[in-house]
């Protein structure tokens, strides 16, 4: 039906993974971590499912369901996170997080 | 049961009297402790006395009598074993004779000294060391006793321990004479990797035959037995112990560094004899090193102000005579030069401690005086000492020097010349002492009265002093005959019997008389450069200072804390500081977290597609 | 049985002391002499037996056996010879020596203090007896926790620094010991496809002589660690300065020993070839050893530290000695062993004592003691004299026959080693000199020594001068082991 | 026509995945972080994932982006926040990251590269993932389930108010 | 599915049961000691089965899981090990204030991530067991909600560990796009078909060793794994340090052997770089450190890369022996470092977290139990005798000397001395005397039975090792 190459959708869930790392890298906004925390888990997501289109196979979609799921409950338990850290802290700056250190 | 089956028990005696008193000696009453320490010594006297004639008047077979096994590991097998003889029985005569009468001196002179026990039983425990030495019939044991004595020698010296130059001199005495010591035990691994025993008679043996004359090994075995008699009899370059020796009680300084003691080291080299004969370079060294000792040792006798320290520098100068002995091949010569010397040495030391003990430990002689009258005795005593150290006429110096001066004439001229002129310097400050103590202003005398203790070893000593050159001791037996020349050339022998007279008048001169002074030489600049200079032993202990003993401290200090040790500090240190940077990199910042993983992640990707 | 035996008494008296302590702290060092007469007998016994059997002169006479790890064929293998009964001996005699020195040094729970003394010995007579290598490897290690718990709890004012420093040193160096024991075993696995970690298989592994080297040098390295050879020394010092008396006197009495046996039973026996080559090397290390350690006592003004550095310079003795290899040499080092553990025991047991009653170990603090303390005085400078090597002595006997043997294989480095014998007295009479001599001191009312310490230090004198003069028996007992080792490494021989 | 579909709308995707990272304001970039998801549901629809392209607009973008859109309002942030994020992304920050994922992407680059070539004209339809679902994977199914209760729970127990009596902690 | 899969996975079903069963009695009731007792009453019956399970293996149930021995070998390990921690939590729960009911039911499905782990064979439940634990471990480091290290270390665990996922998915992805397979036996039939390395999948496995290294906290993956320690309540932490651990190495382990991923020699170069990386970083970071769980933390690290060179090792030795030392030192790692976090749990009130290198001193003479067992636990992480870890370090020189990897092993001697450090330091403060503190009286009877056990076994391993070796020898035996 298509012929868009394996190579190209991989590179470009590579291009979307290495944003988000950036994202995390870069951004020191909790918020903004988690969400390219998404972007990551979100590009490799694709791959699989790249991947599945290359072989036919259903496998590839299955482990984006379940990618899909832990990506919900990071979601889930890391806004939770987040609310309780801007509750106390009343900060989302991620460097400030650095009670612990040596 | 023959008596000569007694020969085990002459050094046990003074051994267990060292034990007891070291043991229980100050629980003993004074009497107790006298009796204990002077009979030790005295039954082994008396043994010596019957063995020693049993074994003159015998064959005079050499007698060998094993005790036991001291140690036996593969071939090498060390036998406690006792060798007598002509050459011991002289050595046990002057150790246990004189040892004797030095003891009963010292009960006299040490009876008010708070440690007298320890100090009989160091005497005894030298005592008996001195007997393993002469009697070993191997050089290990014979090393047992070398050591003993040097441990005897310590103690003594060291004897008034609150006196920290005491404890300094001992330790100088000590180490100085270990440094030959050192060389004489390499001297024996040597001969035992060579020779494959320790025995000395089976090492003479085997030496002559193993080896060739002057080969290496020998030269090699011979310098460093050499060594050890060097540091042992205080010759040159090993003396300067001996003057500060002097700092023990002076009975000590008779007995140990006089008459026994420090000839042990012409006792050894008498006693291997074999092989030095092997070493002809040695055996000439032997030679030339006795007479420059006798002559430096000499000069410096004739600046010195202390009394014990003249007598010891013509110790060490008279010990120089022995070698030149040696050196020369007159070996019988040199152990009757030896044996007259301990008497005579002996006596000097007795009477000069006669001397200091009524002058409450006075030592310097221009602060004694005309002590003629005041002690005839010590007066007496100090002459017929002084007459046979200087070796005049028809004392017994004199016939022991005599042929020793003309058996290296018969050498070399030059060794003789050498001994003539120390013949001369011993003349004169031989009687520079008799002449400034005993004679001139009368200075106030505190104390004369001499116990009977140290009387009679004076005169007995005295005595033997002034005719034991009568003794003809058969030594024949032991040592090989290399010439036996009758007083061929007059003119030598004359010459050799006056040079004493010619020193003694020059003291008399100077000293008695006052037809010269020495003050006046004494400000040319010149001559007070030498006198200092000879008066501190030719600067010998200067340049060990300066040579070994600072350095080492300097570098024993410098490195105090174990340069070693600051390696590990620094690989301590090393790691502190891979701590720290490791540390630092542990922000406790989530990003520069994820950035360690993300740069992980890129480095062994990296390192997976280059590999 | 009875092998098994003297290490479990040793094991359950500790145990027993840390619980009497309960009752009253003065009944753990009534249980720790208890089981050191235990052991005494125990000791006696397979001498009887020996006897009996066919002498102390065959050269292994009791066996003990019992598989551990089979998966690895490790056994719980214990073996007497002559030298290992020299050593076990004069471990209990140290043992006894290391209780009487602590008899009042010690304050604070003696229930713990003699449990892991008790322990450390237990650990070392373990070392002596296993002929396992994972066994005397597990001993080995074994014996160093409780010397690190005497220093740690009950060392001197620098504790925590000088039980840090043992216990890395040691275990650092061990572990190389623990790889190349694993080596070996591997490369006999791959010779003869059996896993084994038996002494006397594992003699006959063939090796390539470069892993023979390597494997040398571990074994080597984790001794001269322990004995302590210059430059691996640096932790002795401290150790030995900051322990207690009794932990001063079985590491410098005992434990330093184990380096030395490892050397003489593992090192050449395993490895002749390599030792062979390595001789030259291992020769000079012990001469340097022998020379620096004796300078650095000259040097020192720390009482325990000047003795500390002394039994450096002994131990070098001993390295030269084994790996002389031959009997004369061998025998030397084996009567240095004793020797040296006797007088340098003896030496700390004075030092601990001076310290008892004058809470310093600083030399210059001290001085003219000699009046106030004319027995101490006595005692110290007789064994001041054993340690410099006074003919008739035990130490001279040691170092006659080391040097005398090593003057065979290395004449430039025997003689440059004799040369200690002159810096020999330099130390040792320097501390006599700075203690006990000089003027007499405010210290009269010290008290000399009391009937405790006559004893023991009169039996260690005692055993000095047995040794020294009649060290014959000894040598007879250690001779049979010692033919043996040289028969299994014939190629270390010239 | 497919492949100019699919690289435009990778172009879209990576256009709103940049912009997503680079905005000061969280819900603008929830926004373009949605906008992101749909294109990468839209890129699963051409690679003939239809059931994942649904699953991937219907939870991705719709049910887990409310839960941001919740967090951020609870939260409230306003101007001030916005000041500080300014403050926070000066140009400087972005060069390190910039610079370590452009490596890992050249060499996420090279290894693709790599691989080789293949096509992916495969349509894997609801109905072989439902029965793949179901069969062989069935364990990880109910696995999922049991990841999703320990979410559940976790965000149960973190969605807390928190205690009165606080205690700071020692730091 | 048939029965006899069933039955072979019975011990996860039974351990998910008892999670539903925890939250179902929370939602009727919150009680603590109720929901600790179904909990551990889950866990013993989990145990229990593995009995059962043991009969029918080796068993593929489906593709996704492999129970055979080794599965279930590690999974008694870590449902033991899950016991003991939720002991410890009880304990040191107990008088906090708060609702600390669903504490044991997270714990209850961090163990199902655990055992998940152990017996999967597919990319599928690898990754989801792995979540599983981690989100639990999320909430749990996070759980006292009322203190700020722990969220703090909650918030670095949740990125870090998302970042880790991110790598490690699409490592997966990469592997699965090149080669069509997620089950391990088939990635295997791949590997070994080809003769030349795929560069994809072998940065595929890179990458996945990224994720992994993340939770194994292997250099340089390692720095999130003090602060973590540290701010995680005591016993979580032990669940951290041993439980996550163990499942995951064993899962690497499972991975490598049966993909033949040890074809790939550029691997075992990199993971030679990260184990010298982790002992010499490890070591060197726990030097000086005056906090004991973060000592602990870095102590942990060097832990791994000694035990990624017995893993290293597998490449070149037959499998059985690094199986075999993998598989001794592991549970010995296990006990003690649960021991060792047992014992800073029971000193740990709720006013203080007892991690403070001073609140040590004199521990000896104030509570010489617990100091004796806390110094067991020392002296084996040391690799002392008498203690199992000296076995495991036996081990691990076996396998790493038939190995020939004399580089990796003088790493190992350089951190272990520098690691005979830190443990002594902890035993010198310990021995140190100190003026009696006020603590708290000894009433934890829970812990303290555990921790006698734990030293038990320790001590028992060390001296007897004869019995675990058997047991995984059989393993081994099974394996093959």
């Amino acid at each position: 039906m298509n012929g868009i190459p394996m190579e190209h959708g991989l590179l470009l869930s590579v291009t979307l993974f290495v944003l988000g790392l950036i994202g995390v890298l870069a951004r020191r906004n909790l918020i903004m971590i988690l969400m390219s925390l998404e972007v990551m888990l979100n590009a490799t997501g694709l791959a699989f499912i790249v991947a599945g289109a290359r072989w036919g196979q259903a496998d590839g979609q299955i482990m984006f369901l379940l990618i899909l799921t832990l990506a919900a409950a990071e979601v889930g338990v890391g806004l939770g996170l987040v609310l309780q850290i801007f509750r106390r802290f009343h900060t989302l700056d991620a460097d400030s997080l650095n009670g612990m250190k040596g | 049961m023959k008596v000569i089956e007694l020969l085990g028990w002459i050094p046990l005696f003074p051994f267990l009297g060292f034990l007891i008193l070291v043991l229980a000696g100050d629980r003993f009453s004074k009497p107790l402790i006298t009796w204990l320490g002077v009979g030790s010594v005295a039954v082994a006297a008396i043994l010596v006395a019957l063995i020693g004639a049993e074994f003159l008047n015998g064959t005079m077979e050499p007698y060998r009598m094993v005790l036991g096994v001291w140690m036996d590991v593969d071939d090498l097998s060390i036998p406690i074993g006792f060798y007598l003889d002509a050459l011991s029985v002289t050595m046990l005569f002057v150790v246990t004779g004189v040892g004797f009468l030095i003891h009963v001196y010292s009960a006299g002179f040490m009876a008010s000294d708070p440690g007298y026990a320890s100090f009989s039983a160091y005497m005894n425990l030298f005592v008996s060391a001195m007997l393993v030495l002469v009697l070993a019939d191997n050089l290990v044991l014979l090393y047992l006793g070398w050591e003993g004595v040097g441990l005897g020698s310590y103690l003594l010296i060291g004897f008034w321990y609150e006196d920290t130059n005491n404890g300094y001199a001992a330790r100088k005495a000590f180490v100085m004479t270990r440094v030959g010591d050192t060389a004489l035990l390499i001297g024996l691994f040597l001969l035992f990797t060579q020779l494959h025993t320790f025995d000395i008679q089976i090492l003479m043996l085997r030496a002559t035959s193993h080896w060739a004359p002057g080969a290496l090994l020998p030269v090699a075995a011979a310098t460093l037995l050499l060594g050890g008699a060097l540091g042992k009899s205080a010759q040159l370059p090993l003396q300067s112990w001996l003057p500060d020796a002097m700092a023990g009680p002076t009975p000590v300084s008779a007995l140990i560094h006089a008459a026994t003691m420090v000839t042990a080291g012409v006792y050894l080299i008498a006693r291997t004899n074999a092989l030095f004969m092997m070493a002809p370079s040695v055996q000439f060294a032997v030679a030339v090193i006795g007479a420059l000792t006798l002559l430096m040792s000499g000069c410096s006798a004739l600046v010195q102000t202390d009394i014990k320290r003249i007598l010891a520098y013509s110790t060490i100068s008279q010990i120089g005579y022995m070698f030149l002995a040696l050196g020369v091949g007159a070996w019988p010569s040199a152990i009757f030069h030896l044996l007259t010397h301990a008497f005579f040495k002996a006596l000097l030391f007795l009477a000069a401690g006669a001397v200091i003990f009524c002058f409450h430990h006075e030592h310097n002689i221009f602060k004694m005086g005309g002590l003629r009258k005041a002690m005839p005795l010590a007066f007496w005593s100090f002459l017929i000492g002084s007459a046979a150290l200087s070796a005049l006429p028809f004392t017994s110096g004199f016939y022991s020097k005599h042929e020793i001066l003309l058996a290296a004439f018969d050498a070399s001229p030059g060794l003789w010349a050498a001994g003539c002129l120390g013949a001369i310097i011993t003349g004169i400050y031989c009687f520079r002492l008799v002449f400034v103590v005993f004679f001139g202003r009368e200075c106030p005398v505190i104390e004369t009265r001499l116990g009977w203790q140290m009387s009679i070893p004076l005169v007995l000593l005295g005595a033997l002093a002034l005719f034991g050159g009568m003794l003809k001791i058969p030594l024949d037996s032991v040592f090989p005959v290399l010439f036996n020349n009758d007083p061929a050339f007059d003119l030598v022998a004359v010459i050799t019997a006056t040079a004493p007279l010619i020193g003694l008048s020059i003291a008399a001169l100077f000293y008695l008389t006052g037809t010269f002074s020495a003050q006046r030489l004494v400000d040319f600049r010149v001559a007070n450069q030498m006198r200092i200079f000879c008066f501190n032993g030719w600067g010998v202990d200067a340049l060990y200072g300066a040579l070994v003993v600072r350095p080492f401290k300097a570098i024993a200090k410098l490195n105090k804390n174990d340069a070693v040790d600051r390696a590990y500090t620094g690989i301590a240190l090393l790691s502190r500081g891979g701590h720290l940077m490791a540390s630092a990199s542990q922000t406790g910042r989530i990003r520069w977290y994820v950035s360690s993983m993300a740069l992980g992640t890129v480095v062994i990707i990296a390192i997976g597609l280059l590999s | 049985m009875i092998l098994l035996a003297l290490i479990c008494v040793l094991l359950l008296g500790g145990f027993a002391a840390w619980f009497s302590e309960r009752w009253s702290p003065v009944v753990p060092r009534w249980v720790a002499i208890i089981t050191l007469t235990v052991e005494v007998l125990l000791l006696v016994l397979p001498c009887l037996a020996a006897e009996h059997a066919g002498g102390l002169l065959s050269a292994w006479f009791a066996h003990f056996y019992s598989p551990w790890i089979p998966r690895f064929g490790i056994g719980f293998h214990l073996a007497m010879d002559g030298l290992s009964l020299l050593l076990t001996a004069m471990t209990v005699l140290l043992g006894f020596m290391a209780v009487s020195s602590s008899w009042t040094e010690i304050k604070n729970r003696q229930g713990f203090f003699f449990f892991n003394l008790l322990t450390c010995l237990a650990g070392t007579i373990g070392v002596f007896l296993a002929v396992d290598l994972f066994l005397f490897f597990f001993f080995w290690e074994l014996m160093i926790i409780p010397m690190y718990f005497l220093i740690s709890i009950w060392g001197h004012e620098n504790r925590t620094y000088a039980a840090i420093k043992f216990f890395i040193f040691t275990q650092a160096s061990s572990l190389l010991l623990l790889l190349a024991i694993v080596i070996l075993v591997q490369i006999h696995h791959n010779n003869s496809d059996t896993y084994t970690f038996d002494y006397f298989e594992l003699l006959n592994t063939a090796l390539d002589p470069d892993a023979a080297f390597w494997l040398m040098l571990g074994f080597f390295i984790a001794f001269t660690v322990k004995l302590p050879a210059v430059p691996f020394h640096s932790w002795l010092p401290d150790a030995h300065t900051q322990a207690p008396t009794g932990g001063s006197v079985i590491l410098a009495g005992v434990m330093l020993k184990t380096g030395a046996y490892g050397l003489l039973r593992f090192v050449i026996p395993l490895f002749p070839e390599a030792a062979h080559q390595f001789a030259p090397f291992a020769l000079t290390l012990g001469t340097v050893s022998v020379l620096y350690a004796a300078m650095m006592a000259f040097a020192q003004s720390d009482l325990k530290r000047l003795i500390a550095y002394t039994s450096i310079s002994h131990m070098g003795f001993i390295l030269l000695g084994v790996f002389s290899w031959n009997l004369l040499a061998l025998q030397g080092s084996v009567i240095t062993m004793l020797a040296h553990g006797i007088s340098a025991s003896a030496l700390f047991m004075i030092a601990g004592a001076l310290q008892e009653r004058l809470h310093t170990r600083e030399m210059a603090n001290m001085g003219g003691l000699r009046s106030a303390l004319p027995r101490l005085s006595a005692l110290t400078l007789f064994f001041a004299i054993a340690s410099l090597g006074l003919p008739g002595l035990g130490n001279f006997i040691g170092e006659f026959l080391v040097l005398q043997g090593a003057f065979s294989v290395n004449r430039v480095l025997a003689s440059v080693t004799t040369l200690v014998l002159i810096l020999a007295p330099v130390y040792a009479l320097i501390l006599i000199q700075k203690v006990f001599c000089g003027p007499s001191s405010q210290h009269s009312f010290l008290s000399d020594v009391d009937l405790r310490e006559w004893v023991s230090l009169g039996l260690l004198l005692l055993v000095t001068a047995w040794l020294g003069l009649s060290p014959q028996a000894v040598l007879d007992v250690s001779a049979s082991a010692l033919k043996q080792e040289m028969q299994n490494s014939v190629a270390m021989e010239r | 026509m497919v492949m100019t579909l699919f690289y435009i709308t990778s172009a879209v995707a990576v256009f709103a995945t940049v912009m997503m990272i680079t905005r000061l304001n969280a819900v603008h970039g929830l926004l373009y972080l949605i906008l992101s998801l749909l294109a990468v549901g839209v890129l699963f629809f051409l690679l003939g994932a239809h059931f994942a392209a649904v699953l991937e607009v219907i939870i991705y973008a719709g049910a887990i982006m409310v839960l941001f859109v919740f967090v951020i309002m609870m939260l409230n942030q306003g101007q001030k926040t916005l000041e500080q994020e300014r403050a926070w992304l000066q140009p400087g920050i972005w060069i390190g990251p910039s610079l370590l994922a452009l490596i890992l992407f050249i060499e996420m680059l090279v290894i693709v590269v790599l691989g080789g070539s293949a096509d992916t004209d495969h349509v894997v339809n609801a109905k072989q993932v439902g029965i793949a679902l179901y069969g062989p994977y069935l364990l990880a199914v109910e696995l999922a389930s049991m990841l999703l209760l320990a979410g559940l729970v976790g965000a149960y127990h973190l969605g807390k108010p928190m205690l009165k009596t606080t205690t700071e902690g020692k730091s | 599915m048939n029965i006899n899969q069933i039955i072979a996975l019975a011990p996860i079903i039974i351990l998910a049961a008892t999670a539903v069963a925890v939250m179902l009695s929370i939602a009727v009731r919150r009680h603590f000691v109720l929901a600790f007792g179904i909990a551990a009453a889950g866990i013993i019956m989990s145990l229990w089965t593995l009995g059962i399970a043991w009969q029918e293996s080796p068993i593929q149930a489906t593709l996704l899981m492999l129970v055979d021995a080794y599965s279930l070998f590690y999974m008694a390990l870590l449902l033991s090990g899950g016991l003991a921690v939720l002991g410890f939590c009880y304990d040191y729960f107990k008088d906090r204030e708060g609702e600390h009911e669903e504490l044991p039911l997270l714990l209850l499905t961090a163990l199902l991530g655990g055992s998940v782990l152990v017996c999967s064979s597919h990319f599928a439940t690898f990754f989801i067991g792995l979540e599983i634990l981690s989100i639990s471990l999320i909430v749990l480091i996070g759980y006292p909600l009322n203190q700020a290290r722990p969220l703090e270390a909650a918030v670095k665990y949740l990125v870090l560990s998302g970042v880790s996922s991110a790598f490690l998915l699409m490592g997966m992805a990469l592997i699965y796009a090149q080669c069509g397979e997620l089950n391990f036996n088939g990635i295997g039939g791949y590997i070994t078909s080809r003769d030349n390395i795929n560069a994809m999948i072998l940065s595929g496995t890179l990458l996945i060793v990224a994720g992994l290294g993340f939770k194994l906290s292997l250099a340089p993956f390692h720095l999130w794994t003090p602060d973590v320690y540290e701010g995680a309540p005591a016993p979580v932490t032990a669940f951290i340090a041993a439980v996550s651990k163990c499942a995951v190495f064993a899962l690497l382990l499972r991975y490598f052997l049966s993909s033949y991923s040890y074809d790939y020699t550029p691997l075992l170069t990199v993971f030679s770089v990260i184990a010298g990386l982790s002992i010499l970083g490890g070591n060197l970071l726990a030097l000086l450190q005056n906090n004991v769980k973060r000592l602990l933390a870095y102590s942990s690290i060097a832990h791994m890369g000694y035990l990624l060179v017995a893993f290293i090792a597998g490449g070149s030795i037959s499998s059985a022996l690094a199986v075999e030392s993998v598989s001794f030192y592991l549970p010995a790692y296990f006990i003690t470092t649960i021991g060792a976090f047992g014992v800073i749990s029971v000193l740990s009130t709720p006013q203080t977290e007892a991690d403070d290198i001073a609140f040590y001193r004199g521990l000896f003479w104030r509570r010489p139990w617990l100091a004796a067992v806390f110094t067991l636990m020392l002296l084996s992480l040391a690799g002392i005798p008498l203690t199992a870890g000296f076995i495991g370090k036996f081990y691990l020189f076996t396998s790493a000397a038939e190995g020939r990897l004399w580089g990796l092993l003088s790493a190992i001697i350089v951190g272990s001395g520098l690691g005979l450090y830190y443990y002594l330091r902890i035993i010198v403060v310990m021995s140190m005397n100190a003026e009696a503190q006020v603590i708290k009286p000894a009433q934890d009877w829970i812990s303290t039975a555990t921790l006698a056990v734990l030293a038990g076994l320790l001590v028992w391993l060390g001296i007897y090792p004869s019995f675990l070796i058997n047991v995984i020898q059989s393993i081994v035996y099974a394996m093959e």
